[in-house]
């Protein structure tokens, strides 16, 4: 008997499934295409507490605000995570803020590491002046209190071994007084300890980014206004993006690709510590670089593409068993006869 | 050389990630190389973290402390304790296999009773409460939500009125649908079955299709190794 | 000098007040430092945990930051335990003080906890003290948050103890039908008929989680079925300890059947403790061994799918049971029968049909039909703004 | 001998049993609670020697029954020695070679692998979504109802925002209701399985005489 469709259907073997989603997935990734997402009012509120933090340093010079960034993230989550903290960090750095960092177990050391001198050479930042890197805030609860009055007595040296103390950002940031926000990018309970230690013990804004999955738990806090806004899951992460893209457009106002391989051209490089990153640019971590910037809308293309295929997937299996049941009920119909 | 050096590893990283996703096709012997390095590396690494991280810590090094700390009570019971999970070691021989009952009485038994308590906290007390109440404080059944639906009668109030009422009367029907010993002529428990099966497919769908997107990260996060970090070394190497 | 120190912070306490303003003569402060301190034992613990409570009460200007040192014992440098730098506004600060913080330098449980204001400088140091309190802390016999569990607990032994007796006189329960347990027979008869094996994963808890402990007692009467049959079961586990008693079991159940030849404690082996090691390995040998029949009952995290589409794969009937919530809709969607949450702890009982264990799940359900009713009483009241048993009874 | 190898245990179970109950409600054992704690760990510290004996039983049984596959029992040997070799002496060490072949093998083998066999996943809830989410009875038209909008909600867009509303009703009411559910009846067989085993009602796990 000749193979009705709805049998080729039903009877489909698992590899080619597997084998579609494979391609609906890499396709975008080859094909380098970027899904433009609507922006949701969790991360807008977030990116708006980063530009006031801007405006409010435009305006006290003498008495500028920082951001305190948490690594609290592990390898596992790195997927969703990541395109959170690469544009929260240009953000940050785009509108030279203060940017103190920290992370709260061994194993998030050197994905925090990593990521923060990766984003801090797209901008000359300077170790020390625009950025530190603190290092292990372990036990956490610990370092969240005593950064009510001064956190540099518990850190002694920052994450690269140097003094505390002679760290001229260290010297004007060590407490919650001078930091506008705490800025959390997490796949654990960790935004919890801070709402628990800063925000209710000293008033500490704190704004999250957090997995798809975790996220359902903190919406709660968003909406009561606990949070300063949320990047939920790989989508807050584009969105985030985007906003940022924007923004550098219009404070670069050039090619990217012109602007990287520019920035370490004419200038003094031997003044600049290659401790943290080397000051030049190849060619081809150029073109990272510029695919990072569009590495969460990149995901959700490839995330739109599997939803799709996994619904007409279930379409189809469903129209193919209809049929299949609508002939098998004619067919004992016509037997009963 | 050093070329080689820097490739080498990320290079072994891509191979073992491809050699996994082989098996989504069928079962072969690649699947199977990387499947037994994993099992080898992993209980490697296993052993050593009970050497870095139990016996070390957990074991020799209190008990040494509380000896120099004139502490012999302690450093005796913590000895008795290594003493006890050692006996594990008699399941080498059929004859002596059964001394190794006791740390596994012991095991079984603290955690059986150490459990209770924290299980009747987070699963029992902490979500009936939360049945009768919202988090602030708001009844569950919060008759000013109605109040304010028949005020000003649109979807999103009426919505609102109506979701703690559709949550208490879905946990109780999921409640009694998983009554035991009650017969099934028992007219609470059989009016109840269907709808409670209605709340819990609901439920298992939306969870289901919710953690979809987050299975989906994984792998673009395995194809972001391959396709930008992985490529960019292998270009910077190649090329200069 | 215990006595001193005690005497003096009895004078501290009456006239702090005064104290304030004595010491004003030795520092340049333009003004009296104020506020309201109170220091109170926590209650509920081990006599570690300290109350503060700290209201500012000057003026913004002339105070902008104080600093709160809580000691233990008696106020000196060592005795430190942790200190706060607070901001001067209109409220009142309440910290939640550890007397026993640093692991550095353990000291014994503290009985006496002190704590101390000081007017501070914009660098955060003390400038000035000008309060202080203190309190003995006390360690307490019963946590009274618990008490619900403690009461619980003592219901379901009252009803343990009803229905074991009854159980004992040969009244019969009656206990519905499971059908995922109902399945367990055709299953092992299927991989009989088709020459296959069985698989047995007892999740990947280890034995401190009571899922797995769950899982062992499923085993002793499923491998009773099985040697009936004299079809291999295999039980690859993921932990040493769940291991040895895996063992014992499937021994032991053998035995019972006098099959004492079947047992090969081979046929029970440990893999690795890895999470998806464990779960690469397990369902590598379901693609080359092709099992008739597979039960996944136990603790699972997000691996329990990979079991059950494997498992899927090679066409064997899955039975599958876990107490993660989250991964429960995943072995409805994937597995032919699954124990849906309580129906694996009650399976034990189901099979083996003990008397013993069949009157506990009464007292199960009778404990259950109390709690219903508590929520209902519970709803009832707090409609009227009653929070007797939110507060008291049903805790957050 | 039923003394020692069946009663004795037994009452191990029910003393170590009642003991860790009664830890957790009086507060002022908490320094004991914590010794008790680490002690329990200490139990543990050398199952692994008879795991990695039942390992090495298993394979040795597995090269004398199929010899032609004996390669991968020494590639999983082979890589068991390096590795524990390499943690055992790297992991704590700041540099030297077993540092950085600790450090390599843990980064490019073990957390690739790891990640791989997770991302799995994303394969298999598609192929048993195709599979489950079939019109086949009342019950699966639910799930498949429910699971296809949230699945559409979540990438949502335009006019199709009308999913990603349905998504959060139906992840903040019924599914809420059905997992609370389920935990509350999970959380009391817990409880009765915890207790039947302290009482002796339950001891499948000592095994027979």
């Amino acid at each position: 008997m000749k193979k009705k469709w709805y049998d080729v259907i039903l009877q489909i073997g698992k590899p080619y499934i597997y084998l579609g989603m494979f391609i609906v997935v890499v396709v975008p990734f080859l094909a380098k295409c970027e899904m433009q997402t609507y922006e949701t009012d969790i991360s807008k509120t977030m990116y708006e507490k980063i530009e006031s933090i801007y405006k409010y340093n435009q305006k006290n010079a003498d008495s500028e605000m920082a951001i305190l960034f948490a690594f609290d993230y592990g390898p596992s989550t790195t997927p969703e995570n990541d395109p959170m903290v690469y544009s929260v960090l240009r953000h940050i750095f785009l509108r030279e803020i203060p940017l103190l960092v920290w992370a709260p177990y061994v194993p998030y050391l050197d994905i925090a590491e990593t990521r923060l001198n990766r984003i801090a050479k797209e901008y000359k930042a300077i170790y020390g002046k625009d950025y530190v890197f603190l290092g292990l805030a372990y036990p956490v609860d610990a370092y969240m209190i005593s950064t009510g009055s001064d956190f540099r007595p518990l850190f002694n040296t920052d994450y690269y071994g140097n003094d505390v103390y002679s760290i001229p950002l260290l010297s004007k940031y060590y407490s919650y007084d001078n930091l506008g926000l705490v800025v959390s990018i997490t796949s654990t309970s960790m935004p919890l300890f801070w709402l628990q230690y800063a925000n209710a013990l000293f008033d500490q804004e704190i704004s999250v980014g957090t997995t798809a999955v975790s996220a359902a738990d903190f919406y709660p806090f968003v909406s009561s206004g606990q949070f300063q806004g949320m990047l939920a899951g790989l989508k807050g992460a584009a969105e985030y993006e985007q906003m940022v893209e924007r923004l550098e457009n219009k404070i670069i106002n050039k090619d990217i690709k012109v602007y990287l391989s520019d920035l370490y051209r004419d200038i003094d490089t031997s003044q600049i510590n290659k401790k943290y990153f080397e000051p030049k640019f190849g060619a081809e971590e150029i073109q990272v670089a510029i695919n990072r910037r569009s590495q969460a809308r990149r995901g959700m293309s490839s995330q739109f593409g599997a939803h799709i295929y996994v619904i007409i997937l279930i379409l189809f299996g469903n129209l193919g068993y209809y049929f299949k049941n609508k002939e098998s009920n004619k067919t004992t119909v016509t037997k009963a006869r | 050389m050093e070329a080689i050096s820097t490739l080498f590893w990320p290079t072994v990283a891509v191979l073992l990630t491809l050699a996994i996703y082989t098996f989504l096709w069928e079962d072969n012997p690649i699947y199977k190389v990387a499947e037994h390095i994993f099992t080898g590396v992993s209980v490697g690494y296993m052993i050593a973290q009970s050497w870095h991280n139990i016996i070390m810590p957990k074991l020799i090094v209190p008990t040494t402390n509380y000896f120099s700390n004139g502490r012999y009570l302690l450093a005796i019971y913590f000895i008795i304790g290594g003493l006890i999970g050692l006996l594990y070691l008699s399941r080498f021989s059929e004859k002596t296999s059964w001394l190794s009952r006791y740390p596994i009485a012991i095991t079984v038994g603290f955690y059986a009773g150490f459990k209770i308590v924290p299980i009747w906290m987070t699963n029992v007390s902490k979500q009936l409460n939360a049945t009768i109440q919202y988090p602030n404080g708001d009844s569950m059944l919060n008759l000013k939500m109605f109040g304010k639906f028949f005020d000003n009668p649109t979807w999103g109030n009426f919505i609102s009125a109506i979701n703690g009422p559709i949550i208490v009367i879905g946990v109780l029907l999921v409640l009694i649908y998983f009554f035991f010993s009650f017969s099934n002529d028992n007219i609470v428990v059989r009016a109840s079955r269907k709808p409670a099966l209605v709340v819990l497919m609901l439920g298992f769908g939306g969870s289901f299709g919710y953690t979809f997107m987050a299975r989906i990260s994984l792998f673009i996060g395995r194809m972001n190794y391959i396709f930008s970090d992985w490529i960019e070394i292998l270009t910077t190497t190649l090329g200069g | 000098m215990k006595r001193f120190v005690y005497i003096l912070v009895i004078i501290s306490l009456l006239f702090s007040a005064g104290f304030a303003e004595e010491a004003e003569n030795n520092n340049e402060l333009d003004f009296t430092p104020k506020g309201k301190l109170e220091i109170k034992d926590k209650g509920n613990d081990d006599g570690t945990g300290v109350n503060v409570f700290f209201r500012p009460q000057n003026k913004p200007e002339e105070v902008k930051y104080y600093l709160l040192r809580v000691y233990y014992k008696s106020v000196s440098e060592d005795n430190l335990a942790a200190q706060y730098r607070i901001e001067n506004k209109d409220r009142r600060y309440k910290f939640n003080v550890s007397l026993q913080k640093r692991r550095k330098h353990p000291y014994p449980n503290s009985r006496k906890g002190v704590a101390r204001v000081y007017v501070s400088n914009e660098k955060g140091e003390a400038v000035k003290a000008f309060l202080t309190e203190s309190t003995n802390t006390s360690a307490s016999w019963f946590n009274i948050n618990k008490l619900s569990a403690f009461m619980g607990v003592l219901l379901f032994l009252l009803f343990v103890y009803i229905f074991i007796k009854q159980a004992r006189r040969g009244v019969e329960f009656f206990i519905r039908k499971i059908p995922g347990l109902e399945e367990l027979d055709n299953a092992v008869g299927r991989a009989t008929e088709l020459g296959k094996p069985i698989y047995y994963i007892p999740g990947i808890g280890t034995t401190s989680r009571i899922a797995t402990l769950a899982s062992l007692n499923i085993l002793a009467p499923v491998t009773r079925k099985v040697a009936k049959f004299a079809t291999p079961l295999k039980v690859p586990n993921r932990d040493p300890v769940v291991m040895s008693i895996a063992q014992d079991v499937v021994k032991e159940g053998y035995m019972a059947e006098g099959r004492p030849d079947l047992f090969n404690s081979n046929d029970v082996f440990f893999l690795t403790r890895q999470q998806f090691a464990f779960a690469g390995a397990v369902s590598g040998l379901f693609k080359r061994e092709k099992p008739g029949a597979v039960f996944l009952l136990g603790k699972f995290y997000a691996e329990s799918l990979i079991f059950a589409e494997t498992a899927n794969d090679v066409g064997a009937i899955q039975i599958a049971g876990t107490d993660s919530v989250s991964q429960i809709p995943f072995f409805i969607a994937a597995c032919d029968y699954t124990l849906i949450g309580e129906e694996l702890f009650a399976a034990s009982g189901y099979l083996s049909g003990d008397p013993l264990i069949v009157g506990t799940m009464k007292a199960q359900d009778y404990l259950k039909a109390i709690l219903i009713v508590l929520l209902f009483i519970g709803i009832i009241l707090n409609i009227f703004d009653i929070d007797i048993i939110t507060k008291y009874i049903l805790q957050r | 001998m039923s003394l020692w190898k069946r009663r004795l245990p037994l009452i191990c179970t029910i003393v170590f049993g009642i003991m860790g109950f009664i830890l957790q409600l009086v507060p002022a054992f908490k320094s004991f609670l914590d010794i008790q704690n680490q002690w329990m760990t200490i139990l543990f510290g050398f199952a692994i020697v008879i795991g990695v004996a039942s390992l090495t039983k298993y394979h040795f049984k597995k090269i004398r029954q199929k010899p032609e596959e004996r390669i991968f029992s020494y590639i999983t040997f082979s890589s068991l020695i390096v590795m524990a070799v390499a943690t055992l002496f790297g992991m704590k060490a700041e540099t030297g070679i077993f540092n950085a072949l600790y450090k390599n093998l843990f980064d490019y083998v073990y957390v690739p692998l790891d990640a791989t066999i997770f991302s799995l996943l994303a394969f298999y809830i598609t192929s048993a979504a195709f599979r489950a989410f079939k019109a086949s009875s009342w019950l699966s038209t639910l799930l498949l109802f429910a699971g296809g909008i949230v699945m559409l909600g979540r990438v949502a867009f335009g006019p199709l925002m009308v999913f990603g509303e349905l998504t959060q009703w139906i992840m903040s009411v019924p599914t809420v209701a059905a997992m609370r559910g389920i935990k509350i009846g999970i959380g009391l067989g817990m409880m009765a399985t915890s207790i039947k085993i302290i009482l002796g009602i339950e001891r499948s796990f000592l095994g027979g005489e």
